[in-house]
């Protein structure tokens, strides 16, 4: 039975028009204006696709970074979805469950947003800018190895390393930011150098 | 020509596009009697998740959680890979983990399911639910809740005879898995089943499903699954999430999926005779009650009824003697 | 013996002379549960028949009245049983009542001279009483195993079946009960002033109670004329 | 890996050992069950754990973490019993019947020329005997005692299933099951492919796991065919890129070596590396070494490079041990001789060993600068987290800067995933706050540190002055130009050698391979094994072009792989001695009497042919080496040695604990544990539902798997009195964490050498920052040991004790 049908129905039996009136005024047409049945529009709707590459494991899936805004026309864009490139030869679309998850790891609460120093012995990182930081970073780096550089050996065999200042490289950064890397660490004749592939 | 790997079949749209699931799809919608008929026949569509290739990554439940942009809460550890430990209204879907000795080989077998709504052709849900287009059915089988039409009583929950729906403490409304209707409106699958890395879960119409699954059956049989067989249950009318079990004999052994599930007969009669008998229970008072009004006169207090009742007051109860039965 | 007199039913001397039959708290509850029954009647049939289901309207839409149902139901049960704890002596069963439900035909009709004198209630108010009482607990019972919002998880979802069940048949039952009350009550003229103002006159309740009136006139519970 | 991921799909047979691929590569692992579903392939697992990949196998069989030597030379055993060898391949494509100097021999446990004081071999015996010719000495027929092959049967004879049982703890029926599976791929038309990770490589015998599989896959004929090979699944995106570019102590870029003290100047440098062929017509690619080399050199340093200054040498470096390899730093920075420290997207707190040791080797540095997109644990090791980090900090004076960077959404650039492509990818997100790109940070430091050298001066600042950095904008080069100073360039006219009026690539232009490279200084290449990622004909790595002409799973026309877009390593190898496929239905190659054609790039000159010249052209043999001579500091063959700590001693050698040849830090030697005071044997993995200590920042995944867990055998917790779900401390010599208990018939003890072994897992993926709960890792446990040869930590096997406990207590 219809739903306005079965209404005016009620009402006769009720008897009153009156009835009709203060009923109206309880919100009584409410029932009639939820019917509509619809699926939920598609969120990328109008958004950015980016071709990208899962930064986890080294299947290396291709994903697509959906977003809000575009970064090539110089606009600020943010990820709203990521998901699988249909695509791709190795994963067809699919993600593993961190792959899937990819968003979150972008949005984390944990994400870093400015540079932080941490004086020694105190107990809480304070905000620095980039400059002093860097410049700071340069002056330690420096001092250390203008102090500690090994010229020669002692047979005095030119060896030019230094050993007192260590890095390791993040080996989910990007082979152009790893020769970058590469460049800047052994030109500075650092040998304690190293990424995750013994790890 | 070999059936290459079952994934998405393409990249989701990003330019706008109309939904092509709406009321005129509608095949089913609760508590209304005369639906219009749909005005189409839809292709009945299907989800298949095969254990037997299941790997328990909680892709599906992740991919799940990123579409539908739920927030399950992050429980704790209880001596279980069950994360979260249930289905809530957060989480629509989840790999149920039970470690089971076969007792014809002693070896271990980790089964491995992905519960959720099985989107029955014949759905519990709908039936017991009192809102009017709170739960629909649409032509391609796929069963949704429509959240603004929901009040939140739970019936659902009684209806399922799989035990899905959840119900939002947070806004009163039942949850469960849409089967991503809004990406089938578009032409996608579910998101669960883009994600699954080994695609276990497929997605297509019935049909190819269930020829899909003829194959990975007769694979399983030639691993030595004597018993391996789709489950696609006729108690419920059939479901639109099937299952390739390596022992499809019995369902249970894969963490309680029911043998043989059927609406419950006391649901059954709640919504059926209860309705029916209760209505002329009802109508059988009001209508004798009104006739006797009618046909006998109103019993009222009679003037000789008032006299002797002044009488005795006066008398202050001497008179007049009490009644026969009294005595006797 | 039992007591057919209750405190407070007393004697008003007068033209006509009135007996009182409910005090005013009586009073009161009696209303606050006839009042909550139609509430409940209203939403409960709105969740049961989806042709009713507009009737939500009438509480402000269907997530309210799942809201407000089993609470209006617990007010129900509060207000009746205090009400109960004053008449179940009144209306506990008579030998009287057996010769009474005998001549149920001439009840019926309206035959009342060819009925046995009785106390302040009839075995047919008894019944009523007593259905009454039992169905709400019925309701009240099976209404929380149901109540979703707070105690879904304390059940299994088979008993909450039952209960769903149960609770539909019981509110069909006490609809059935309160429609018998209520008609009764109107065709039984001179019934309604014992609820709105407490009293009867001395002649109904020579005609309906007869032997509970000589009780009030025998104990010589006169109170102030009208 | 040898072969690509979407190649597997043409397998037979998929073993996986030392891995987890379904848990930790489950889109890889996607080819498996493909290759079950189409082509009725089978799965085997062996591991000590009933693992998600087991759940879908086809056969299961338990094994003692830390045996899989054992396992593998019984399974060779087995073969060559069995007469289940591919002889054509085995004869041809491997040294078999290479002759073996005499001084070699092996027993109790040990090679030739041990040396217990140094804690090394002399293996000068370890090599073959060379003929008047120059050439070493072979005999086809295989009937020489001293041939590599009757060495190898010799060697082997050892590992009957019982000795298998007896160390590994696999049950006699389930090892000859597995050894009879494998046995059948050595069939030429049966190949099996061998997927393996972190639980080969993290033992102190770790190369020598791998060797041994190596040596089965050889001899069975699956290395260079399609479904075959040996696929390291590796760990990190970019793990493969960042070895391949040489980001570590001991290399430079494409394999290139870092020099040593002892080579004191560029020509003694490349004397001990002329890879001259040592059997006749042999390719030696390596010969090419100098052109590498220099060129590499002149894109270090530009014009700064020249011949009259060895090509720049002494701007490299020198070394004066093997390798400043993790475990070294940090055992110098633990002792105080390490004063500064750079963490880029790294967690050392988390990641080695010894957490302990890292801890206070981290508090004794002067600063310490973190760069990473999350927080991570390092960069707060100094923060007090109660029982989770219970540490002194106003006591602690590193200077710390956390220094926020992009993630893979914000950046543009190329990954080299482990089958070897470099895949590009795009920008789609802007950075949040302050984020900068790494690139930019490394830059920011180089321009400041060189700009005070310019001011001030300072020992030696020829290579940092010098250092070549002409880009676009000196401030953030950009990846392209990157891309094409690692592809390489023309710095003068290229002419073609025989007609020298040819110009093949005019100066300035991108060289198209590495085939292009000169030694005269007159080609600039940054990675030569990359060259040709971006040339003249645009970015190679950004192609996605996924046509797979006859579904051989090749994809050509997908971005780049090295070398020369290559997809499977020894692709020659696919076919035999008359060019002809192994398997017509799984061709690659195929010699046309002129030249190599087929689905793949040839692994060989195109033209070389088929009967002459052999497939391993980067081993001076032509052929792979199942006696790998003076190659390995741990042994020309593998050999069974046990864990550092383990349950049991080595059945051949008692006295012999771990791998006789590994480094060990006399700090360390004390915190070494017992069987009788830690009577369980622990290993640490991952889980799918994380990856290692990012994820735990990520709400969804914390939800999917919120806590840290250790997993044990019914009959364990029986046992200790330990309840599902419940509490547990477990520690070991060097450390204590507590952890909820996962109580689960997928650990089942073993009995290994008569004794029952109880075997703790432990996952990896908590720590005290992050959406996840608070929680500890294996590496507060596992012991500061590496692997013999490359130093990789052994977390896969070691000794703890475990007690029922109750929650921690956190006071901040």
């Amino acid at each position: 039975m219809n739903m306005e049908l079965s209404r005016r129905g009620f009402l006769r039996a009720a008897g009153a028009g009156v009835a009709g009136t203060s009923l109206g005024a309880m919100g009584f047409s409410e029932a009639e204006a939820a019917v509509a049945a619809y699926v939920r529009p598609l969120k990328l709707a109008n958004t950015t696709e980016t071709r990208n590459t899962c930064p986890y494991c080294s299947v290396a899936c291709g994903i697509i970074l959906y977003s809000k805004g575009d970064v090539r026309k110089g606009e600020r864009a943010e990820i709203v979805h990521i998901e699988g490139d249909a695509d791709h030869p190795t994963n067809r679309g699919t993600l593993c469950p961190k792959g899937a998850a990819l968003k979150d790891f972008v949005q984390a609460p944990t994400r870093l947003t400015r540079p932080m120093h941490r004086k020694p012995g105190s107990d809480r990182f304070e905000p620095i800018t980039w400059d002093a930081a860097l410049d700071r970073i340069a002056r330690l780096m420096k001092d250390d190895r203008d102090a500690n550089f090994v010229l020669r050996n002692d047979a005095g065999i030119p060896v030019n390393r230094w050993t007192t200042t260590g890095m390791l490289a993040a080996s989910a950064t990007t082979n152009e930011t790893a020769w970058t890397t590469f460049k800047v660490a052994k030109s500075l004749g650092i040998v304690g150098f190293d990424n995750q592939a013994r790890v | 020509m070999s059936d290459s790997p079952r994934t998405a079949v393409s990249n989701p749209p990003v330019q706008p596009m109309a939904s092509n699931l709406g009321q005129g799809d509608l095949i089913r919608r609760s508590a209304t009697d005369e639906l219009p008929p749909p005005q189409r026949q839809l292709t009945p569509v299907a989800k298949l998740i095969d254990v037997s290739k299941c790997i328990g990554c909680k892709a599906c439940q992740s991919a799940c959680v990123e579409w539908n942009d739920t927030t399950p809460a992050v429980g704790e550890n209880v001596g279980a890979y069950t994360n979260p430990h249930d289905l809530t209204e957060n989480m629509f879907t989840l790999m149920r983990f039970t470690e089971w000795v076969n007792p014809s080989t002693d070896n271990l077998e980790w089964l491995i399911r992905k519960d959720g709504c099985m989107h029955c052709a014949d759905p519990g849900c709908l039936k017991a639910c009192p809102a009017p287009g709170a739960i629909v059915q649409y032509t391609n089988g796929i069963v949704d809740f429509i959240h603004e039409n929901c009040i939140g009583c739970g019936y659902c929950v009684k209806g399922c005879p799989f035990n899905i729906p959840r119900i939002s403490k947070a806004d009163h409304r039942a949850y469960k898995c849409t089967l991503c209707s809004d990406r089938v409106a578009v032409g996608q699958g579910p998101a669960c089943a883009k994600a699954c890395p080994t695609q276990a879960i497929v997605f297509g119409t019935k049909e190819d499903m269930k020829r899909h699954a003829e194959g990975r059956i007769a694979d399983l049989k030639s691993r030595g699954y004597a018993n391996a067989g789709l489950y696609d249950p006729p108690g419920v009318g059939g479901t639109h999430v099937m299952y390739v079990l390596h022992h499809n004999d019995q369902p249970h052994i894969y963490a309680g999926l029911p043998d043989d599930p059927k609406i419950s007969a006391v649901v059954q009669t709640w919504k059926g005779l209860t309705k029916y008998v209760g209505l002329a229970a009802m109508g059988f008072m009001a209508a004798g009650s009104l006739i006797h009004g009618v046909f006998t006169r109103p019993n009222r207090v009679s003037r000789e009824d008032e006299e002797n009742a002044e009488k005795l007051v006066k008398t202050g109860g001497a008179e007049p003697p009490p009644p026969a039965e009294e005595r006797a | 013996m039992v007591e057919r007199v209750q405190p407070g039913d007393t004697l008003h001397p007068g033209r006509p002379s009135t007996v009182g039959r409910y005090g005013i708290g009586a009073r009161i509850n009696h209303w606050v549960t006839a009042f909550s029954l139609i509430l409940l009647v209203l939403s409960g049939l709105a969740l049961f028949y989806p042709s009713l289901f507009f009737l939500t309207g009438l509480f402000g839409g269907g997530q309210n009245t799942r809201a407000v149902h089993p609470w209006i139901g617990v007010l129900l049960f509060i207000s009746f049983f205090i009400l109960f704890a004053q008449l179940w002596k009144a209306n506990l069963p008579r030998r009287d009542d057996r010769v009474w439900l005998s001549k149920i035909k001439d009840v019926i009709a309206g035959h009342e001279e060819n009925l046995p004198e009785l106390g302040k209630y009839n075995a047919g108010q008894k019944f009523i009483f007593w259905g009454m009482s039992f169905l709400i607990l019925v309701l009240i019972g099976s209404g929380l195993l149901i109540w979703e919002q707070y105690f879904a998880p304390y059940s299994s979802i088979p008993t909450r079946r039952v209960a769903v069940l149960v609770h539909a048949i019981a509110a069909v039952l006490i609809i059935c009960v309160f429609i018998l009350h209520v008609y009764a009550a109107f065709w039984t003229r001179g019934t309604l002033r014992a609820m709105t103002r407490g009293s009867v006159t001395a002649g109904w309740a020579w005609r309906h109670h007869r032997k509970w009136l000589r009780e009030i006139v025998g104990q010589r519970k006169i109170g102030p004329a009208e | 890996m040898t072969n690509a991921w979407t190649d597997i799909k043409n397998t037979d047979l998929v073993v996986v050992m030392g891995g987890n691929a379904a848990e930790a590569h489950p889109c890889g692992f996607k080819w498996v069950t493909e290759a079950k579903a189409q082509r009725g392939a089978k799965l085997i697992v062996v591991d000590p754990r009933y693992t998600r990949t087991a759940s879908v196998a086809d056969f299961y069989a338990p094994i003692r973490q830390g045996t899989d030597i054992a396992f593998l030379l019984g399974v060779i055993n087995y073969c060559i019993k069995n007469d289940k060898v591919q002889w054509e391949y085995t004869k041809a494509f491997t040294n078999a019947s290479y002759i073996v100097k005499d001084g070699y021999a092996y027993s109790d446990g040990l090679f030739t020329g041990y040396d217990e004081e140094k804690r090394d071999y002399d293996r000068s015996s370890w090599d073959y005997v060379m003929g008047e010719d120059g050439f070493a000495v072979t005999d086809p027929t295989l009937q020489h005692p001293r041939c590599v092959w009757n060495l190898l049967k010799e060697h082997v004879s050892a590992y009957t299933p019982e000795m298998v049982e007896r160390i590994c703890g696999t049950p006699r029926d389930k090892f000859l099951r597995v050894a009879q599976m494998i046995s059948e791929c050595s069939s030429p038309t049966k190949t099996m492919t061998s997927m393996y990770a972190l639980g080969w490589t993290q033992h102190s015998h770790g190369a020598q796991n791998i060797r041994a599989m190596a040596m089965l896959q050889l001899i069975l004929g699956n290395i260079g065919v399609r479904g075959g090979g040996m696929n390291a699944l590796r760990g990190h995106s970019n793990i493969q890129g960042l070895t391949d570019l040489g980001l570590m102590s001991h290399l430079l870029t494409g394999y290139l070596n870092m020099p040593t003290e002892k080579e004191t100047d560029f020509e003694t440098y490349m004397s001990s590396r002329q890879f001259r062929p040592l059997r006749p017509g042999q390719t030696s690619y390596w010969q090419n070494y100098r052109k590498f080399m220099v060129s590499f050199q002149k894109s270090m340093w530009g014009d700064a490079a020249r011949a009259d200054n060895g090509w720049a040498y002494d701007y490299l470096p020198k070394l004066d041990v093997p390798a400043y390899d993790v475990l070294r730093v940090f055992e110098l920075m633990n002792s105080g001789r390490v004063n500064g420290y750079i963490c880029q997207g790294f967690n050392p707190v988390l990641a080695f060993p010894n957490r302990g040791k890292v801890t206070s080797a981290l508090s004794k540095l002067k600063f310490l600068i973190t760069m990473d997109p999350l927080e991570t644990e390092t960069a707060r090791f100094w923060e007090n987290h109660g029982e989770y980090n219970d540490i002194a900090t106003r006591s602690i004076n590193t200077e710390v800067f956390q220094l926020p960077t992009t993630c893979f959404a914000e950046e543009e650039g190329s990954l080299t995933n482990s089958g070897r492509w470099l895949q590009w990818h795009w920008q789609g997100g802007s950075p949040p706050g302050e984020a900068k790109h790494d690139t930019w940070i490394m830059a920011q430091i180089f321009l400041r540190i060189r700009e005070l050298y310019r001011k001030e001066g300072g020992p030696f600042p020829d290579p940092i002055l010098n250092l070549s950095w002409n880009y676009h904008d000196p401030n953030e080069p950009e990846p392209e130009e990157l891309a094409k100073e690692i592809n390489g360039r023309a710095l003068t006219d290229l002419r073609d050698p025989a007609d020298p009026n040819r110009v093949l690539v005019p100066a300035g232009k991108l060289v198209t391979n590495f085939s292009q490279l000169r030694d005269d200084g007159s080609t600039a290449c940054g990675c030569w094994i990359y060259s040709g990622c971006f040339n003249e004909a645009g970015n190679n790595m950004a192609r996605r072009d996924n046509h797979d002409p006859d579904d051989t799973g090749a994809y050509l026309g997908w971005t780049f792989a090295w070398p020369l877009n290559r997809r499977t390593l020894y692709n020659r190898a696919s076919a035999d001695l008359q060019g002809k496929p192994w398997d017509p239905s799984r061709k690659l190659l195929e010699w046309d009497g002129t030249k190599w054609t087929g689905y793949d790039v040839p692994d060989i000159a195109p033209n070389a042919r088929p009967d002459q010249v052999m497939p391993f052209i980067m081993n001076q043999e032509g052929v792979s080496r199942l006696f790998s001579r003076g190659l390995m500091r741990d042994g020309p063959f593998p050999s069974h040695m046990e864990p550092f700590e383990s349950p049991v001693a080595n059945v051949f050698n008692p006295r012999m604990r771990g791998n006789p040849v590994a480094r060990i830090f006399q700090s360390d030697v004390a915190q070494f544990g017992t069987s009788d005071e830690f009577p369980f044997a622990a290993t640490s993995y991952r889980l799918t539902e994380h990856f290692h200590y990012w994820t735990k920042h990520n709400r969804v995944n914390a939800a999917l798997q919120p806590e840290f867990f250790v997993e044990i055998s019914e009959e364990l917790a029986a046992l200790r009195g330990v309840v599902n779900g419940g509490w547990v401390r477990v520690w070991s010599k060097r450390g204590s964490v507590k952890a909820k208990a996962v109580v689960t018939k997928r650990i089942r003890p073993l009995t290994c050498d008569g004794k029952v072994v109880h075997v703790v897992g432990i996952p990896l993926h908590w720590g005290f920052v992050g959406a996840a709960k608070k929680g500890f890792g294996p590496n507060s446990l596992s012991p500061f040991v590496g692997e013999a040869n490359i130093e990789t930590p052994s977390y896969k096997a070691f000794l703890v004790n475990l007690e029922p406990t109750t929650a921690p207590g956190v006071q901040s």
